[in-house]
């Protein structure tokens, strides 16, 4: 255990260890959002995550024209480069994750209890659309080209903030809090709530379950799909198997943080982010999934519902 | 009923999707022989085996477009880059008395199925197992008289590595990088051994389960390193370096043949990848031959990858081998371990193999420079 | 009857955030007798259940099986104590058999485990053949012998309901907890279960009833407890109970029969 | 009526005296036995040899999945790192046989003891949490023993153990690269052993627990059933099967690395389960072999293979949501809980 790193760069890991959180934050969405409708682990949406990674550098070198070498751009052209490549990224995830429900889910609801099934089924699709996938790109990795030049904006404490990480920060914060407000507030986010809290009591209340489930796929997909933007303009490669790293992180830091309610894929997500950084600071890169897997099992032994867990648990007898 | 009936028959649709809808094919003529391609087809490692097997077909429809009385077929044996497949997949080509010679690609499921080819006696040529212990006569993992590979084992190429990486850098301290691939990690060692008092510290990011490499750029700002050197693969290695740039680090980028890819310059950023040092035994498909690298664009619709010129070099062996008459494989094996063998690369260099099935002469390394985004050859290492 | 108490609550209260669903009740349950507890909808009946036999862990107060406290008992401990219960919305195994049901009851005073069963030794046989022949007994004396071999997930819903009392039987309890057990059934079962609620007290056990039907529970009660948002507001006999001003007008308020 | 195997296997099963059920076992058991002969037939498995394929993966995947079952089909316990007590026993086996003389049947009980060891201390801190926790839960459990493994330089970090031992030769058969039929015997019996113990165990009072636990883990407590315990039980019996596996595989392949024991095994293994039936033996058995099997058989189509496992795992699981044969319905049958004698 070496500490010096840690002491060294603090400001620096901590700033993009909550940067590299927020990217986990918005793909723990997909997963929470499903959980908290179906108690289902969408094990599928990795490759929802995946899709809209893809799904972003086509929009910016087919739509756009613009190739891996290509420079960065300024003012209103890199505006709306980037909102057509985040309304691409959101949209081809949001409809990906739809279809996956209608595909690998709606049939089962309607057929058996058993919970298994959905899974096995979404572990099919997952297979099918990695492998399709890697066919069509022949197993290559997919690079980006930088359209958002890597300005920084002012160095604290030793940590440089550079704007595409900023850029990440500040816009997951405002989809939560849209997110936040359009599942508290609004009819439809309501009709999810009652779902979430009660699904057969829901059914009889004459709730229109499909469309409420679709509604959540759609909500979880978009998140997603999001998540997949921010990852290219920060990370800018994409490759046929990124879901299952990305998206077993982001079911970490859903469960780390209590699955099912979005404050918990929030404070899950920035929690993973930085004991990934941190730990790779101090015991090296190759343990820091360990570590996070550690610290996973330790929370859950001391609060099992998760950081912020609503109590499932506690018996409806 | 209407239900069942129709689940029975997706039962019935699934079996015969599996056994009767795709009837082997089998048809082989006596004149023709196989050569083998044993690596990740598909799966998560189906990239490198994408890459090298092009080489294969290549140097195949070539040899096949000559009209020879010895036409050669493909056996492709994808083990998925899995050592737990290796051994059923090598078992599975041993099996097949047409395969007169093998390519495998990774050095864990070589190991694994090294007992069936041995058992069988059919020569290895390996585009990229380089892992040392296949040609360490004092290994358990030792290949003779099997196996042969035309790449630089890791014990070769690590002090050459390590040399280009130091390079005209005054007072080194070095940082070394690995993807905990083995590979990787034998490639680390030997360039830690060259390096001496030089080598600071070393971080491990395991391939392709890494996007975010700040904790390790943390560490090299920390160490104040001048010459960060990466023993991975490409993509990983572009990603790397990418951040490792943007994050503002001047020194010496250096890394091994994983990294040769012409992929390599356009994912890591024409401007990040400037002047980032490689080492390798061989050379890219574009620079050794733009006439060769024509065809397989147009075969492929696709560039070159790493271990493309092996794999397509390999081949040409054994092609090379068909043609001098020898067809079975008790004569392909005897033909390479001769002391009268010799091979012209794809690059122009001749190269012959020692009897532990490694090259011989060490003056196989060369070493390149990335410059405006394309792979330079630099001259030897 | 006698006044010997099998099961006594001592000032147990239960919270739940700001609520709290049961406050200071003491209640006592005396051997052989059927006790019924009633009160409006969200009185806490079933939270008594549930704090007796485990479920809940009470914010305050004391719980005693035959003298015993049960504090810090695990729920399955306490079943084997002699506590047994049903459930207000019927919770079968409802892809076993209802024999099967019944022996996984009897289970819980068995000795041999894993290795006996995988050894299939003499006492696991012996185990075995007892806990068939036992379940046999139990559900022929609820009368549903000849649905032994039927899915209880398949059984009417009567049947369901009785199968859960001869479940609970299973365990040899000494007292059972029946959390309404004649919920949705006609006058003429609820009748018949009645008498059978009769024919387990007569056999034995000592019952504690929740129920709506006030006829039934007068019928058969040997007393009567009445809890009215999380206190007990009378404990006697139903002919006493039936008169009291304070339950009277509990019950005013909401509808007797609201399940 | 449309022809359905579980009723009719069960009914034929259920209808038999004692000496027409030994006869029935004996020809399925002579049948297993007798597979090798099917070299060369249409289920000739076109780039793999066929005997070999019976070994690994079909006979090595059906073991595992055998003890999953018990786990995820009896008990309902979801767990997403079954291949942690794989690697287990096949590290146990790689270890032992480089620092001790043991040879592989020796080994053999200490893999299974530290398989079930390394199950009950997961079990112990673990099984208090439930369903979807319980499975991220022993996913990273998973991933801890694989990675681990890898940066631990003791057990060969990335490279794993070459040049473990094959078992001596016993009873006159030997054991080694052309042996394919010997090793494929072996691991039936032990397939077989397994399922006598399961078929012990389910129709008795571990096997009752196990289900109450699975259909309603709070009732079954109220009901007494020690839950804590038996799904610690399920736990470590799991292990042991996992772990018998990982010594049996690791002496075969005589090469073992961390890389063999990443995370889609354990999905594979549990597809494995669902797709033929949770809970029913003779459903997982099915669907382990059918899915083992239908790969290699479709090798010759090597790239898109996978994609047509991941349409086949789709498109049966909506035909067949409870698995080819599911739990078989005991009622008429008569096959109540402690009937076999």
């Amino acid at each position: 255990m070496d500490f010096s790193v840690l002491t060294d760069q603090f400001a620096s890991l901590t700033f993009d260890g909550i940067a590299l959180g927020f990217i986990y934050v918005l793909i723990a969405l997909g997963y929470t959002m499903v959980y908290g409708v179906l108690r289902l682990i969408n094990f599928a949406n990795s490759e929802v995550f995946m899709l809209g990674s893809f799904a972003t550098i086509l929009v910016a070198t087919k739509l756009f024209n613009h190739t891996i070498e290509s420079d960065p751009l300024t003012g209103f052209k890199l505006v709306y480069t980037m909102t057509a490549m985040l309304v691409g990224a959101m949209i081809v995830s949001g409809v990906a994750s739809v279809i996956i429900e209608i595909v690998a889910y709606r049939r089962l609801r309607s057929r058996t209890s058993n919970r298994l099934t959905s899974l096995i089924s979404a572990i099919g699709v997952s297979i099918v659309l990695a492998e399709a996938v890697r066919m069509a790109t022949s197993s290559a990795p997919m690079g980006s080209p930088r359209l958002l030049d890597k300005t920084i904006l002012a160095t604290v404490w030793g940590a440089d903030i550079r704007v595409d990480t900023l850029l990440v920060i500040v816009f997951a914060i405002i989809l939560l809090i849209v997110l936040d407000l359009f599942v508290n507030k609004s009819r439809l986010g309501m009709g999810i709530r009652a779902v979430s809290m009660d699904y057969d009591t829901s059914r009889l209340m004459g709730i229109n379950l499909n469309k409420i489930i679709s509604t959540t796929f759609l909500i979880g997909g978009l998140g997603t799909g999001a998540a997949s933007f921010f990852y290219i303009t920060v990370y800018e490669m994409t490759r046929f198997s990124i879901g299952f790293e990305l998206g077993l992180a982001a079911f970490t830091a859903a469960v780390l943080g209590g699955i099912g309610n979005i404050r918990g894929a929030f404070a899950g997500g920035i929690a993973l982010g930085l004991i990934e950084m941190y730990a790779s600071a101090v015991l090296g890169t190759q343990w820091r999934s360990i570590t996070a897997f550690v610290i996973l099992i330790l929370v859950l032994l001391f609060k099992p519902n998760g950081i912020f867990g609503e109590s499932l648990q506690q018996a409806r007898v | 009923m209407n239900k069942k009936i129709k689940a029975s028959a997706a039962i019935v649709a699934a079996l015969a999707l599996s056994l009767g809808a795709f009837a082997a094919n089998t048809a082989s003529a006596a004149t023709t022989v196989k050569i083998a391609y044993q690596g990740p087809l598909t799966g998560p490692e189906a990239q490198t085996g994408t890459d090298s097997i092009r080489g294969v077909k290549l140097a195949i429809k070539i040899y096949n477009a000559t009209n020879p009385a010895v036409k050669v077929e493909i056996f492709e044996g994808d083990d998925q880059g899995d050592d737990a497949q290796g051994g059923t997949v090598g078992a599975g080509i041993a099996a097949d008395d047409a395969v007169i010679g093998v390519l495998t690609a990774y050095s864990g499921p070589t190991i694994a199925a090294l007992p069936s080819y041995k058992a069988k006696g059919i020569a290895i040529v390996s585009p990229s197992a380089t892992r040392a212990s296949l040609t360490d006569p004092t290994s358990k993992d030792y290949g003779n008289p099997v196996f042969h590979r035309i790449v630089s084992n890791d014990d070769l190429q690590g002090p050459a590595l390590a040399r280009v990486a130091t390079n005209g850098v005054k007072d080194p301290t070095v940082f070394v990088v690995d993807d905990q691939s083995s590979y990787s990690v034998g490639l680390t060692k030997a360039v830690k051994l060259a390096l001496g008092t030089a080598f600071q510290a070393g971080d491990s990011a395991a391939k392709g389960a890494v996007s975010d490499f700040s904790a390790t750029i943390a560490k090299i700002k920390k160490e104040k390193a001048n010459v960060v050197i990466y023993t991975g693969y490409y993509a990983d290695g572009a990603k790397f370096l990418k951040q490792l740039r943007d994050k503002g680090y001047k020194g010496v980028y250096a890394a091994g043949d994983g990294v040769l890819n012409s992929q390599f310059p356009k994912l890591a950023g024409k401007k990040q990848s400037e002047g980032a040092r490689l080492t390798a035994p061989t050379v890219p498909l574009e620079v050794a031959s733009p006439k060769i690298t024509a065809m397989f664009k147009k075969d492929f619709k696709a560039d070159p990858g790493v271990y493309t010129t092996e794999a397509f070099d390999a081949t040409n062996i054994f092609l090379q081998g068909i043609k001098a008459g020898k067809t079975t494989r008790a004569d392909m094996l005897a033909y390479l371990n001769s002391a009268s063998f010799s091979y012209k690369n794809t690059a122009g260099i001749t190269i012959k193999f020692q009897e532990s099935g490694d090259l011989s002469g060490s003056g196989l390394m060369n070493q390149f420079v990335v410059k405006g985004g394309t792979i330079k050859l630099n001259g030897k290492a | 009857m006698s006044n010997q108490p099998v099961l006594e609550l001592k000032n147990v209260t239960m919270q739940f955030g700001g609520v709290k669903a049961l406050n200071q009740v003491n209640l006592q349950v005396n051997k052989g007798e059927i006790c019924a507890l009633i009160g409006p909808n969200g009185a806490g009946k079933t939270t008594v259940f549930n704090v007796v036999t485990g479920v809940y862990v009470p914010t305050d107060g004391e719980i005693l099986f035959n003298g015993k406290s049960l504090k810090g008992k695990n729920r399955h401990k306490i079943t084997k104590m002699g506590i047994a219960r049903t459930f207000q919305n019927v919770r079968l195994f409802g892809e076993m058999t209802s024999l099967e049901n019944v022996i996984t009851a009897t289970d819980v005073h068995n000795k041999s485990g894993l290795v006996g069963s995988i050894l299939n030794t003499p006492r696991s046989r012996r185990e075995e053949k007892a806990g068939r022949e036992k379940a046999h007994e139990i559900l022929k004396f609820m009368g549903i012998d000849h649905r032994s071999d039927q899915l209880a997930k398949n059984l009417p819903y009567g049947d369901q309901r009785r199968l859960e009392i001869a479940r609970a039987l299973g365990t040899s309890p000494e007292i059972v907890l029946l959390d309404e057990p004649a919920a949705g059934f006609n006058p003429s079962e609820k009748k018949s279960l009645a008498e059978l609620i009769v024919k387990i007290r007569d056999r034995g056990y000592t019952v504690l009833l929740i129920e709506h039907d006030m006829s039934l529970i007068m019928g058969i009660s040997d007393r009567v407890a009445v809890l009215d948002f999380g206190e007990k507001i009378a404990d006697d006999l139903p002919s006493v109970v039936q008169n009291n001003p304070k339950v009277i007008e509990a019950y005013l308020g909401v509808p007797a029969d609201a399940s | 009526m449309p022809f359905n195997l579980r009723d009719t296997g069960a009914t034929l099963w259920a209808n038999s005296n004692k000496w027409q059920r030994y006869l029935i076992a004996g020809v399925i058991i002579v049948g297993a036995f007798a597979l090798p002969l099917l070299e060369g037939t249409f289920l000739n498995t076109p780039r793999t040899p066929f005997v070999s394929v019976l070994f690994y993966p079909i006979g090595v995947y059906v073991l595992m999945a055998l003890g999953l079952n018990v786990v995820v089909g009896k008990s309902g316990l979801l767990d997403l790192g079954y291949v942690a007590f794989y690697a287990v026993g096949a590290y146990t086996a790689g270890i032992l046989s480089m620092h001790t003389k043991l040879n592989t049947w020796e080994i053999l009980p200490v893999g299974i003891a530290l398989a079930m060891l390394s199950g009950f201390v997961l079990g112990a801190a673990v099984l208090r949490l439930r369903g979807d926790y319980l499975a991220i839960v022993t996913l990273g459990f998973g991933e801890i023993i694989r990675i681990t493994a890898l940066n631990s330089s003791a057990v060969g970090g990335a490279n794993g153990i070459s040049n473990i031992p094959n078992p001596p030769t016993t009873f006159g058969f030997t054991f080694d690269l052309e042996s394919d039929r010997n090793y494929y015997w072996v691991v039936l019996i032990l397939i077989i052993i397994t399922i006598l113990i399961i078929r012990g165990l389910s129709a008795r009072r571990p096997g009752r627990a196990w289900e109450s636990i699975r259909q309603d883990e709070d009732v079954a407590e109220l009901m007494g059933v020690n839950t804590y315990k038996y799904k610690l039980w399920a736990f470590v019996f799991g292990a042991s099967v996992g772990g018998a596996a990982g010594v049996l595989f690791a002496s075969k392949a005589m090469f073992i690395a961390p890389n063999i024991f990443n995370y889609n095994i354990s999905i594979l293994i549990l597809a494995f389960v669902v797709f033929g039936g949770m809970g029913n033996i003779w459903g997982v058995v099915f669907g382990a072999v059918l899915l083992s099997y239908i790969p290699e058989r479709i090798r010759f189509i090597s790239e898109a293979r996978m994609l047509i496992f991941g349409l086949v795992l789709i498109i049966m699981m909506n035909l067949r949501p409870d698995g080819l044969l599911p739990r078989k319905k005991r009622e008429k049958i008569g096959i109540a809980g402690g009937e076999i004698k």
